[in-house]
């Protein structure tokens, strides 16, 4: 991390760029979060661990709006959500200087919590660039030990792959998280009956409180102003409403997004109420590739979206 | 269509509707003069349910599969196929299953060259 | 607020047989917004339109609801009756109770329920609906014919006589095009470039028409109406306005290597060359490749010769930036490449030839001087196998899996031309069907067979083998006689598929107009709007909408004039107002909707907004309503409904949906 | 739902038709006489590819039992290539409503050219016996809380 930091410190003091976006170190050591470091001074707090699950890409918009260049922090996951953007035209390539950080799997902290583990005081081992596959938590009551890889969040265990798909420079190395399927659970739903899906669904979606996170976190969902929130289609609606409009809201939400989400996991991530959100899009990710071929957002910028591409023969709807 | 001409298209991979009857393939055969059932009319036995005929005619014995007209056939209908098909027809009808599949693994010696063995595949599996 | 009238029809009994209209007229008068309601006999009538006008007058209307028949019937004739009382005529809709209603149902009170429930959805509509204007666009009055052979040719002359400009850009030297290569033509047998040629001098000589020839168009901007083309002079290092046509050039020309492309690579032309006698314009080109001086710097001889002083090495290629109201593509065809077909031995033998080829021997200006001839040795041939269909109707990857729709007439015209010219020359004809569609086709192709013993053998040829001495084997088979059939040949022609002339690709690209998988341009609708592309203000002429032969490609070639003067006649074009627009302070700028326009409509912007205080410049979507026709696909790709659609908006649709399922 | 409700249960079916092809496909199933359920109302749109998904969603919302979505035949579309993109969008829109566990056969897309009055009329006989089997649209009505 000190390579990483050191060399940041060099870019902005050379001038290559006027600010850097990475993480923050949180309250708890296991909270890191997104932050612009505007000079050299403030990189003190600047952190790159486990725990630096947030995906930089979308705050990119931002710093595009800033003078001068940003340095971004991309791990190869996030690397799509920046193609993508850059796709979209809502980032500027030029106003950003890439490292390519090495990554071993993010942490899920919610995770290292089922152990039983409470009280938490300090997490030690999480380091990206250390091998060591140890985690050393103390706690109020005490030490725990827990292997690294056995603290991932689940998008690390369907990781898309180690190579980062643009960057200036790369800093670290990245490890091999893959452990499982990535469309295993969705095929497993699949399996299920009609009314077992509608309660699956309907149990884990009656959770939601429309607090936005995973809207507000998702890189795709980069609208300047959501259809939620505009008068458009005459949805706008406040948080935690009735009936339908969770389904309604979740499902749209995977539909605008479905051809152009990399399956970065963020939604799943920051939802406080840990739904599955992933599963929406997951699940697009894979009817796509099984109808119109393999295709993976944000790995060129070039490929059109197979929403805004077709064939003669595609596949009729309901007939699948 | 019955059972036997089902078998056929089966075995063949074939779709004979796909033939527009231009002869090609009657034309480019060698051993056109000495089949009785003539390779552009292959199809129209199997469409008219006429493959029993077929599989009893002299052209099952006497296709060399050189392949010439599957290669120059301009719909890409495979009329070799379809004779060799009724040929197999025959075949299993007569012996019916004489080896296993699942038995050839173990009958291979394992100094056999590979090409032996196709080749082979080639002149006995009828 | 609206205050909308809702006038419910009788139709005569045809609705109120059925529904009850007084109840939907009641039910209508507690709807939102709803301030009069009433019903009547015949609402298209003369008296029924008095009835909407005086409505309007006396309650103030701003919208208007007509439950009558569909609006494919008679939306127009309300739109017009709302103008003329005073209403913008997009604030009226139709609720379809005759179609979808009174004609389908038989139980009364069924019929009434779904009546009031479609009337409901049309009120809901216009409570949202705003007054749209027409947009209008001018119209540079001059076309563009991008093809300059038979297709392009006439389409230039019907335009041109009717009194517009018209450009014509052709690649090659002259205009004139494939039927300039050929010799006699079906079913008449009269000389082709007898009726040729003065078409091509008349468009020389037409004031109203402009011939741009060796150049190429390099881009294309701009919609119906407005067009700007760049097109690409090339070099021809020959001055135009100088050069007399006189040819000495041509004769005293050095290097004479290169294969005339006129021929078919069967004779050979000077660097310098026109490509034929009658070429229009007569003006030489120095090809750059061949010409002695332009590569080593020595020679200069038709320099020297030049009386006229036309020859000017220095030329370079010229960009000529040119607007037009309106575009023509006549691109034609191309024979396709044989290498395919193996089999017929057109690589291995010069006197396995194609069709073309076979025109340009039989021509009297051609290599052979008319001569029918063996090119491999110049002996006159005894045995003539012509083969059907090579590379059309295939359905595996070598071919084309469509019918060239010439080649069966063409081949029926070679054979009788031969058997009268040379009777001792036998003549056989593989085919797989004879397909003669057309005026006196079929008489035609009979009389090769019953006057000329032309000897047609239905089933195709497999192989064809070069023998040593000289004479070429052909296997076929009669399936009619159920036998092989071995000829022995001295020439065989075949009759090779015809595709779409390469450049196409490339300028459908330019005109976002749409091509096939097959690469003929698309139409905009194959039945009733045959030479029209899908892209307005882009007409088709000629092969490359699809085969066919000299007199339809005439037809069709007077039809895309006739739609393009008819364009032209306009001073103003009347845009349709139901298009998309897009809401700068909603856009994300992400290119979806551009992507899925098809007539490429949608561009960018960087424009500055503001957005709610906060000025910045945001890349934006702006349509061009004078090429959007409406259909929508846009605003459910764009994620943020920025886009909508006029007519149909989203809101719109959501209320009638919300009032359907209330 | 028990077999005998069928016949009372009168559900609400909104079809979105493409003006070109099934709107006119339907004006001429009118003029024809060829009956169909009144249940079904039809909604104008220029092409189906402007039927966006939350407009199919919001009709359930509302309490619509069935959606059906009819345009031109692929490869006809008035504007060449809509329906090519509304069959993308609709196949995957469709697989998640049913991978959310949202009956299946509660929506569909049909091709209707203008001239197949008769098809018109059998598609819309035909979905509404299907949406009667179905019954009621329960699941996409007022659930939010778990009951």
């Amino acid at each position: 991390m000190q390579e990483l930091k050191n060399r940041i410190k060099q870019l902005m003091e050379e001038n290559v760029a006027q600010r850097a976006l990475g993480w923050k170190k949180g309250e708890f050591g296991y909270d890191a979060q997104a932050a612009f470091f505007e000079s050299t001074d403030e990189l003190d707090d600047f952190v790159y661990n486990g725990f630096c699950g947030a995906n930089l890409s979308k705050y990119m918009i931002e710093a595009c709006k800033k003078e001068g260049r940003t340095i971004i922090c991309l791990k190869p996951c996030d690397t799509y959500s920046f193609n993508q953007l850059l796709k979209e035209h809502r980032i500027q390539r030029e106003k950003a200087y890439i490292i390519g950080v090495g990554c071993k799997g993010t942490l899920d902290i919610s995770k290292i919590k089922a152990n039983g583990i409470e009280g938490i005081v300090d997490i030690e081992g999480a380091d990206m660039f250390s091998s060591e596959n140890l985690l050393k938590i103390k706690t109020v009551y005490g030490d725990h030990e827990l292997a690294y890889s056995d603290a991932l969040l689940e998008r690390c265990n369907c990781c898309k792959g180690k190579e980062h798909m643009i960057f200036d420079e790369i800093i670290g190395e990245s490890a091999d998280t893959v452990s499982a399927d990535r469309f295993e659970q969705i095929e497993k739903i699949e399996q299920l009956t009609s009314i077992e899906k509608f309660e699956f669904f309907r149990n884990e979606l009656s959770k939601c409180i429309r607090c936005n996170a995973c809207r507000n976190a998702c890189p795709a969902c980069n609208c300047r102003k959501c259809v939620f929130d505009s008068d458009k289609f005459d949805s706008a609606q406040k948080a935690n409403s009735d009936s339908f409009e969770e389904k309604m809201f979740h499902i749209i939400r995977a539909f605008h997004v479905a051809g152009r989400c990399t399956d970065c996991g963020e939604c799943s991530r920051v939802c406080p109420q840990n739904i599955p959100l992933h599963l929406f899009n997951r699940k697009f990710i894979k009817d796509i590739n099984m109808l119109y071929g393999d295709f993976s957002a944000g790995s060129n910028c070039e490929e059109n979206c197979p929403l805004t591409s077709y064939s003669f023969d595609d596949a009729e709807p309901g007939k699948i | 269509m019955s059972n036997r001409e089902e078998k056929v298209l089966q075995i063949s991979g074939v779709n004979p509707r796909k033939c527009m009857k231009c002869g090609k393939c009657s034309a480019s055969c060698p051993s056109y003069d000495e089949m009785d059932i003539k390779p552009h009319q292959f199809v129209s036995y199997v469409l008219n349910g006429r493959t029993k005929a077929l599989a009893e005619s002299k052209s099952v014995e006497k296709c060399l599969a050189c392949f010439a007209c599957v290669e120059r056939c301009p719909r890409n209908v495979e009329p070799a196929k379809i004779i060799d098909a009724a040929r197999q027809l025959n075949v299993r009808q007569r012996y019916g299953d004489t080896l296993s599949a699942n038995d050839i693994p173990s009958l291979i010696d394992e100094d056999t060259p590979q090409q032996l063995l196709v080749s082979a595949f080639r002149k006995y599996k009828r | 607020m609206q205050r909308i009238g809702v006038f419910v029809c009788h139709c005569g009994s045809n609705i109120a047989a059925t529904v009850d209209v007084k109840r939907v007229a009641l039910a209508m008068l507690s709807e939102n917004g709803v301030v009069f309601a009433d019903d009547y006999q015949y609402m298209c009538s003369e008296s029924g339109q008095l009835k909407i006008a005086q409505a309007v007058k006396e309650h103030n209307l701003t919208g208007l609801v007509i439950c009558s028949c569909s609006p494919r019937m008679h939306e127009a004739t309300f739109r017009k009756a709302a103008e003329k009382a005073g209403i913008n005529p997009y604030m009226v809709e139709i609720a379809n109770i005759r179609e979808q209603c009174s004609w389908i149902h038989k139980d009364i009170e069924q019929a009434t329920q779904k009546a009031i429930i479609l009337a409901r959805a049309a009120v809901a509509k216009v409570n949202l609906n705003s007054p749209l204007i027409a947009g209008k666009s001018p119209v540079k009055k001059r076309a563009l014919v991008i093809g300059g052979g038979i297709a392009g040719i006439q389409t230039a002359l019907d335009i041109a006589d009717a009194g517009f400009e018209v450009d014509i850009v052709e690649k090659t030297p002259s205009i004139g095009g494939k039927m300039s290569q050929l010799d006699k033509t079906f079913p008449t047998l009269d000389c082709s470039a007898c009726i040729l040629t003065p078409k091509m001098v008349d468009c020389a000589a037409h004031e109203k028409i402009t011939i741009f020839t060796y150049s190429e168009v390099e881009n294309v901007s701009g919609f119906v109406g407005n067009f700007t083309v760049d097109i690409k002079k090339k070099a021809r290092y020959v001055d135009s306005a100088k050069c007399t046509g006189c040819g000495l050039c041509q004769e005293k020309c050095p290097s004479k290597k290169a294969l005339s492309e006129f021929n078919c690579g069967l004779s050979n032309r000077s660097a310098i060359y026109t490509p034929f006698a009658q070429a229009v314009p007569n003006v030489p080109v120095i090809d750059p490749l061949q010409c002695i001086k332009l590569k080593t710097g020595k020679c200069g001889l038709c320099e020297k010769v030049c009386a006229a002083n036309a020859i000017d090495y220095t030329q370079k290629d010229e960009i000529i930036t040119r607007e037009y109201g309106a575009i023509v593509v006549a691109t034609g065809f191309d024979v396709i490449n044989l290498d395919n077909y193996d089999e017929y031995a057109y690589s291995q033998s010069k006197d396995v030839i194609t069709s073309l080829e076979l025109e340009r021997i039989m021509n009297a200006a051609g290599p052979t001087k008319g001569h029918l001839e063996r090119m491999s040795d110049g002996k006159a041939p005894k045995n003539i196998v012509f083969v059907q269909c090579v590379g059309s109707r295939c359905a595996d990857n070598k071919g084309k899996s469509y019918c060239s729709k010439i080649c069966c007439m063409y081949t029926a015209k070679h054979a009788m031309l031969i058997r009268d010219k040379y009777p001792d020359v036998n003549v056989s004809v593989f085919y797989i069907d004879v397909r003669t569609p057309g005026k006196n086709f079929d008489e035609f192709y009979r009389r090769a067979v019953e006057e000329y013993g032309v000897n047609y053998i239905k089933g195709q040829v497999g192989k064809v083998t070069p023998e040593p001495d000289g004479s070429l084997t052909v296997h076929g088979v009669d399936l009619i006689d159920g036998r092989q059939v071995k000829i022995s040949a001295d020439m065989v022609v075949l009759a090779a598929a015809i595709e779409p002339n390469a450049s196409v690709r490339q300028l459908a690209t330019q005109l976002t107009a749409s091509i096939d998988t097959n690469n003929f341009l698309t139409e905009a609708h194959p039945k009733l709007r045959p030479v029209e592309s899908p892209t307005a203000g882009v007409f088709l002429s000629g092969v490359c909408q699809g085969p066919k032969d000299i007199p339809e490609t005439v037809s069709q070639a007077g039809a895309a004039a006739a739609k393009v003067i008819g364009l032209l006649a306009k001073n103003e074009l009347t845009t349709n107002p139901c298009t998309a627009h897009s809401d700068e302070l909603l856009c994300n700028g992400c290119s979806a909707c551009a992507n899925v326009c098809p007539y490429g409509a949608i561009s960018y912007q960087d424009k500055e907004v503001n957005d709610h205080g906060i000025r910045e410049t945001r890349r934006i979507a702006m349509v061009n309503t004078a090429l959007c026709q409406g259909c929508g696909a846009c605003t459910v790709t764009c994620p943020s409904g920025a886009m909508d659609l006029n007519g149909f908006s989203n809101k719109q649709i959501i209320a009638e949906v919300d009032a359907i399922c209330r | 739902m028990p077999m005998n409700s069928t016949e009372s249960f009168a559900p609400k079916i909104v079809a979105f038709c493409c003006n070109w092809c099934s709107y006119a496909g339907a004006d001429l199933a009118g003029s024809s006489r060829l009956a169909y359920p009144a249940d079904v109302k039809i909604i104008k749109v220029p092409c189906s590819c402007r039927v966006n998904p939350m407009f199919i969603l919001r009709a359930f919302e509302k309490g619509a039992d069935g959606v059906i979505i009819c345009g031109c035949h692929p490869g006809d579309c008035h504007y060449s290539t809509g329906n090519y993109y509304a069959r993308r969008r609709m196949t995957l829109l469709f697989s998640m409503l049913e991978y959310i566990g949202i009956e299946k056969d509660r929506v569909r897309v049909e091709w209707v050219s203008a001239a197949e009055a008769v098809k018109f009329s059998e598609t819309m006989n035909s979905f509404v016996l299907q949406i009667k089997n179905l019954g009621e649209n329960v699941r996409l009505g007022d659930l939010r809380c778990k009951s």
